[in-house]
């Protein structure tokens, strides 16, 4: 077994981080365990927080140096690691970059947001962190255990983080909401790995590949069971990445979730699943008979979710369920590349585009509410935000970039992602498809562009609401880097497609 | 080293433009200076002079014996069969226009750090007027028509800022916006023209596009013209040529300078350039080069013969720059693109030269633009009058001045060219001879005789700074010789080979050239007495009127018959308004927005957002907020996948 | 039929397994489906769980190698994970509201 | 074919007539009532007349649910060690080093409930 740690050390060193984390926390005075019950803020809890937020941050950035260091010479060619279940090495370390980079964006948006609403910040970063390792392990992993275990790491703390809320009378709904139906898709794609593995008898996915390539296509109870496993895949993986009518629980976990576990959960989560999802229907399974089922597949869900997360956002009066159906929207188009299938890289490529490409802006819508929250006084409807231009111009500002954005309009990043995406449609002659997914990109320009209108040219019937604006400097560093990178690979996104290409020649 | 160099010369006045806008944008912001109009004028001046230098550099000894310098810095979107490339090249046709646009501009940003003194919005004044440069240059080097066409609205969005530049004025910014407006329509021209070429050559590459045209063009006859004209459509927007010349008069509610810079020099002769550096396309599509040359010419004496009853010194320039440009498409429509450019040339040096001398003028009379009140100021400003006669001798195609080599060789070719012809020689001809006589018309009123405005003007009235004068005296100069680099060598009877075709000969003639008649050397050096005899008898009956004015000017408002419709230049802006802005607004206000909009089309928007909104509130309903509720549809969504899976097997 | 996975399966009684384990599974869904109260539903997602850690196991016998029995030992770890937070969080809305009737819960709607 | 199932047929045939005559016989010779309330000891659970020692439904302490579910965790962390168990031998030195890395993280857990006072028993 020659194991050379250096493919490993972005994991590595982020478990270093979650010990130090863990037995930083556990050395300072005992507390008592169920902290939810006592809800004065002391100081003694108050200097926790702030140690564990320094810890984790200061911590996730070197985490972040050094893997860009170090794992840049695993960037050449990759290796498959502990028995076939890990790829590391090659185009896996832009994602890694990708949802690292992530991580240190929510953590620094949660920085002044944990302390203002007193979530046990040590308990926060801990399941942060647990939840990054499983989204890193998740897009390095080619064999069913792994990408299971990886699922399973990557949500299980979200559930958890999901309850952390203090001043929300509905805490714990949301949770368990997404615990519930995230068990019941957890269920599905283990019946589907288990009727792959019944038939095929491995779990490393590109064994399974290779004995997909041998399979006459006259057997129809394999054909039967193989089908149906992948089917049941599909289902477990499109409830991550929220495709209709998995998506149901989306808007309720966006609501109740704190604003910054949001926007970890709908980019970083999001491009996790995503990557699994090339892995197993776009990269590796290459299975002809198999290809018309996907392409249609893909195709009908992924419509189904444009249509009806474009309608549904446009009569939300919450941003942040707005901002969640847009995400459902979102994920639909990113599934939508998908529906030409055959062995086709740059439909790979355009999905990773768009979800890397995604991060920030999510990342800055959400971080405009969090940057507009204080205590009790949450940032979330329509109201809130109307006419704050007047007394928040930076935050307007970057706030309609954002929307540019996701609107898919130029000079954003958003534009050029939905270009590629559209071209890989009309590449694979889906025209009807195309039509009606551009139809509802114009439906939900609506939406996006009355978050301007309302912030700029209605007058706030109440005064807007002064918010604290100590310590805001790690949002402002959130806003002010996904602006940038909105708007620079907008106007110049042949970087963000290399890296991109380099990462989808690894999913193949 | 040379891919750097290139970046250099694009970069720096951006790097201007952003810096001083920062400290613009921060100075209004905070209500204090951070650094005032001196320094930002000598950044934006020293942003531009070292551009200038890079580009001699460039030019002079990087390419000399190459034929072009490119460079691709960047890939900018590869996708399918579409791949843009953000790429700039430097051949010998777009190294004369890099230095005329470079050299001009440092001239004029030198002169507006006298001119806009004291003004409170000096340091956006830099900003826009390096920011126009950046654009130019890329509309001058992009090698792809994505980044010509990103220049090409820059340099629209600049000129809009620049000409609201005091925005405060509502006819000042009226006239922005109606120069953005007409500008807009002819930039749909150029944007129709890129896609027909982009689906038929299926690249965007300039020299491919050429090369497409020129050696297997598999486009139809019909759709080659088609895209011409487009392109045209676009030229003439940008250039203001007929019928979309009339922003360009208005355009002078902006600060002389800019004036000067962007609609006389530079701007708006990127439509000459741009058909140029198509010579391509336009050598292949006859038609689309007939429709140019017509449209010049006719352009080139429609505005020369306004320009004879204009009072306002800036309109009479205006108008000359009209009825020049009018000049070069006639050029460029009897396929002499090097001529085109020639003249690109020397009218840049000479009617900056003249802009900058009326700005001169008017910063003298405290403001006054009216010639009927000037008259005199010779002894008052010597320099600015030597200048100012100079480029005017050189407009009015006198020898040995610039504009009367370039001028003479524009009617021998429209004269001699398989394109050309003889009409269009005869209405050139004519435009040559008004414009002699209302350039001298304009001398005289202004510099000769009594003067004759307030006597508090008259205290007033000084030379301007030597900011100001030294910019007037290099354009002057140039004006006299700038037209010696192109003499023909009929002239000089051979010795002096004319280095001006000779450099240019590469880049225009790759595709292709215009073969002239032959005719005997008596036809052209009659040809070439005629244009002075011409310009002679222009300045002689121009002096004979206008250069003792005993009595006082007639008031426009009395004019009739031919002068009166001159002086309301052909009623042209009446007849627009009648024609097509009284008949939109109608339609835009009575029509659609009573009937149509109100009813018929807010009532099927607003029907259909209602009705999506009923259907969007009915899919809303469908999230009870019950977990089981949504477990049921996560099983009826597998159940539908499963469902799926059996029907296509 | 000659594929000798599937006439392994149909002929070794397999397909009662197989049988098996989806009846355990439609049951564990249908708890969740129908049953009212939280602790109830997070019950049902364990049986599904359940089901399908017999199948993997069944199948790695079939297959006579491990991996299906040590991916069933990691379903157990991740069920029992899912379970803690689970009840925590059932615990926590219990506390507040006095009951874990699923009804309770549909304040996020819309 | 039939006779085969002949044993089982028989079976339930006397299972049905004994269960119904059972019922029969009570219904003849028990007491009768026309309310469930006059006879309290047929209410309670095992109809035997002894009384509950408590009640069924007992809230127990939160506590109990904390212990239990650390309980839960760290004992399935033990069926982790079965199949580390079976490969030990053949591995050799590497698997006592893999073996306490897993330790050292279930040490590290247990160092953060103990100090969180989870395990305090109140």
């Amino acid at each position: 077994m020659n194991f050379d740690p250096i493919f490993l050390i972005g994991e590595f060193s982020l478990v270093a981080l979650i010990v130090i984390l863990t037995l930083v926390d556990a050395m300072r005075k005992p507390v008592f365990a169920l902290l939810g019950s006592s809800a004065e803020i002391t100081p003694d809890i108050e200097s926790r927080n702030r140690q564990a937020t320094w810890i984790a941050g200061i911590g996730l950035v070197i985490v972040a140096a050094v893997y860009f260091i170090f794992g840049k010479a695993t960037s050449g060619e990759s290796v498959s690691l502990l028995h076939d279940s890990l790829r590391a090495g090659g185009g896996v370390y832009i994602g890694k970059l990708a949802i690292i980079g992530a991580g240190i964006l929510t953590i620094l948006l949660s920085a002044r947001y944990t302390m203002a609403q007193s979530i046990p910040a040590a308990d926060y970063y801990l399941l942060l962190c647990f939840s990054l390792l499983g989204a890193l392990t998740l897009i390095a992993a080619e064999n069913f255990l792994m990408i299971f275990l990886s699922l399973e790491m990557m949500s299980i703390p979200i559930y958890a983080l999901v309850g952390l809320k203090r001043y929300n009378s509905r805490v714990g709904e949301s949770a368990i909401k997404y615990l519930l139906l995230g068990g019941l898709s957890s269920a599905f794609l283990l019946l589907g790995i288990s009727f792959i593995y019944g038939m095929t008898g491995t779990l490393v996915v590109n064994d399974v590949l290779t004995h997909l390539s041998q399979v006459s296509q006259t057997v129809s109870s394999e054909m039967l069971l193989m089908g149906l496993g992948l089917v049941f895949i599909f289902v477990g993986l499109a409830f991550k990445v929220s495709l209709v009518p998995f998506h149901a629980w989306t808007p309720d976990v966006y609501e109740g979730a704190a604003t910054p576990v949001t926007s970890f959960m709908s980019v970083a989560v999001k491009l996790a699943a995503f990557a699994v999802i090339l892995k197993i229907f776009a990269g590796s399974l290459l299975f002809p008979a198999f290809d018309p089922l996907f392409s249609r597949l893909f195709a009908f869900f992924a419509l189904l979710t444009i249509i009806y997360g474009n309608s549904v956002a446009i009569v939300q009066k919450n941003v942040k369920r707005m901002l969640a159906y847009s995400s459902i929207a979102h994920a639909g188009y990113m599934a939508l590349a998908l529906a030409p299938m055959g062995h086709n890289i740059e439909a790979v490529q355009a999905v990773l585009f768009y979800g890397i490409g995604y991060i920030a802006m999510n990342m800055l819508a959400f971080g405009v509410l969090v940057y507009l929250t204080y205590r009790d006084k949450y940032c979330e409807t329509l109201e809130d935000l109307t006419g704050i231009a007047r007394k928040y111009p930076g935050a307007a500002a970057v706030m309609s970039v954002a929307m540019f954005s996701l609107g898919g309009l130029p000079p954003a990043v958003g534009f050029v992602g939905k270009v590629q995406i559209f071209l890989q449609l009309i590449n694979g002659k889906f025209y009807a498809t195309a039509v009606i997914a551009l139809l509802f990109s114009m439906v939900a320009l609506y939406f996006y562009i009355n978050v301007i209108v309302v912030m700029y040219m209605k007058e706030p019937e109440a005064e807007v609401a002064n918010i604290d604006k100590k310590s805001m400097l790690p949002v402002w560093l959130t806003l002010g880097f996904s602006t940038l990178f909105i708007l620079i690979l907008g106007i110049l996104p042949s970087p963000l497609m290399e890296w991109s290409l380099e990462w989808a020649k690894m999913l193949f | 080293m040379e891919s750097s160099l290139i970046l250099l010369i694009i970069i720096l006045p951006l790097i201007g433009a952003f810096l001083n806008g920062t400290v613009a944008a921060t100075n209004a912001y905070r209500k204090k200076e951070i650094w005032g109009e001196k320094f930002a004028g000598i950044l934006a001046f020293s942003a531009v002079g070292s551009s200038f230098l890079l580009s001699l550099y460039a030019v002079f000894v990087k390419m000399s014996g190459i034929d072009s310098l490119s460079f691709t810095p960047y890939e900018w979107l590869s996708v399918g069969g579409l791949q843009l490339n953000l790429s700039f090249v430097i051949d010998h046709l777009s190294a004369v226009m890099l230095l005329v646009v470079t050299g001009v501009s440092s001239v004029i940003h030198f002169y507006s750090i006298g001119y806009i003194h004291g003004d409170e919005s000096s340091v956006r004044y830099f900003s826009y007027l390096n920011l126009f440069v950046f654009a130019m240059l890329l509309l001058i080097l992009g090698d792809s028509m994505p980044v010509m066409f990103v220049g090409w609205e820059g340099v629209g969005l600049c000129s809009y800022l620049l000409i609201g530049f005091w925005y405060k004025e509502e006819e000042k910014a009226i006239a922005g916006k109606k120069a953005f407006i007409v500008n807009r329509i002819g930039d749909f021209g150029f944007l129709l023209g890129m896609f027909l070429i982009f689906a038929n050559v299926g690249s965007l590459t300039i020299s491919e596009v050429n090369e497409f045209f020129h050696h297997n063009n598999s486009m139809t006859f019909f759709w080659t013209n088609v895209a011409g004209i487009c392109l045209f459509i676009g030229a003439t927007g940008k250039s203001a040529q007929i019928p979309l010349y009339v922003w360009l008069p208005d355009a002078m509610a902006g600060p002389t300078p800019v004036s000067a810079l962007i609609h006389a020099a530079t701007m708006v002769t990127a439509g000459v350039y741009m058909l140029c550096r198509f010579h391509g396309l336009y050598l292949a599509a006859p038609v689309a080069l007939n429709v140019v040359l017509w449209i010049g010419a006719l352009t080139a004496i429609f505005s020369a013969t306004i320009a004879i009853y204009q009072n306002d010194i800036k309109k009479v320039l205006a108008y000359s720059t009209v009825s020049q440009l009018g000049f070069m498409f006639m050029a460029a429509g009897a396929g002499a693109f090097v001529i085109a450019i020639f003249h690109l040339m020397t009218h840049a040096f000479f009617k900056a030269c003249l802009f900058l001398g009326s700005g001169s003028v008017i910063h003298a009379m405290g403001g006054e633009q009216d010639i009927r009140f000037m008259g005199g100021l010779k002894k008052y400003m010597p320099t600015t009058y030597i200048t100012f006669l100079l480029a005017t001798l050189a407009i009015a195609g006198i020898p040995p001045f610039a504009g009367f080599f370039s001028k003479d060789e524009i009617l021998w070719n429209v004269f001699a060219s398989d394109h050309g012809s003889k009409i269009v020689w005869a209405i050139g001809a004519i435009a040559a001879l008004c414009t002699a006589f209302y350039m001298f018309r304009l001398v005289y009123l202004t510099f000769f005789g009594k003067f004759r405005g307030t006597p508090e003007q008259e205290h007033h009235l000084h030379e301007s700074p030597s900011t100001m004068t030294a910019p007037l005296i290099i354009l002057g100069v140039l004006s006299l010789i700038g037209g010696w680099i192109g003499i023909p060598k009929l002239l000089s009877g051979g010795l002096i080979p004319n280095f001006f075709h000779h450099y240019l000969e590469p880049a225009v003639s790759k595709y292709g050239h215009v073969e002239l008649h032959h005719y005997s050397h008596s036809v052209e050096y009659s040809l070439m007495i005629l244009s002075v005899v011409i310009a002679v008898i222009g300045w002689f009956t121009a002096s004979r009127l206008f250069r003792e004015v005993k009595k006082e000017l007639p008031d426009p408002a009395r004019y009739s018959g031919i002068p009166k419709l001159l002086w309301n230049k052909y009623f042209v802006d009446e007849i627009y308004d009648k024609l097509i802005v009284n008949p939109i607004k109608f339609l835009a206000t009575k029509v659609f927005l009573n009937i149509s909009d109100k009813k018929l089309i807010d009532g099927a928007a607003n029907g259909s957002a209602r009705g999506w909104r009923q259907v969007s509130q009915v899919f809303s309903y469908l999230q009870t907020g019950n977990i089981q509720a949504y477990g049921i549809y996560i099983i009826f969504g597998a159940a539908l996948a499963v469902a799926l899976a059996f029907y296509i097997y | 039929m000659n594929n000798p996975f599937t006439d392994f399966i149909i002929g070794s009684g397999g397909i009662y397994t197989i049988a098996v384990v989806l009846l355990l599974f439609t049951l564990g869904g249908m708890t969740v489906l129908f049953r009212r109260t939280l602790l109830h539903m997070l019950m049902g997602v364990e049986l599904m769980l359940n089901a399908v850690n017999l199948s993997f196991i069944y199948f790695s016998r079939l297959h006579q190698n491990h991996d299906g029995q040590i991916l069933s030992l990691m379903i157990f770890v991740v069920a029992a994970c899912e379970v803690a937070v689970g009840i925590a969080i059932i615990v926590h809305l219990f506390k507040r509201t006095g009951t874990i009737s699923v009804e309770t819960y549909t304040a996020e709607r819309g | 074919m039939t006779d085969q199932y002949l044993p089982v047929l028989l079976y339930i045939l006397i299972a049905a007539v004994t269960v119904a005559l059972i019922l029969i016989l009570n219904a003849i010779f028990g007491p009768k009532a026309k309310h469930r309330k006059d006879f309290p000891s047929k209410s309670t659970p095992f109809e035997c007349g002894s009384d509950l020692l408590e009640e069924n439904t007992r809230r127990v302490s939160i506590r109990y649910y904390l212990i239990a579910l650390l309980f839960v965790l760290f004992d399935l962390e033990g069926i982790l060690l079965y199949p580390w168990a079976v490969v030990a031998r053949s591995l050799g030195s590497i698997a006592i080093i893999e073996i306490f890395i897993f330790l050292f993280f279930l040490v590290v857990a247990f160092i953060f409930a103990y100090k969180r006072k989870a395990l305090d028993w109140r």
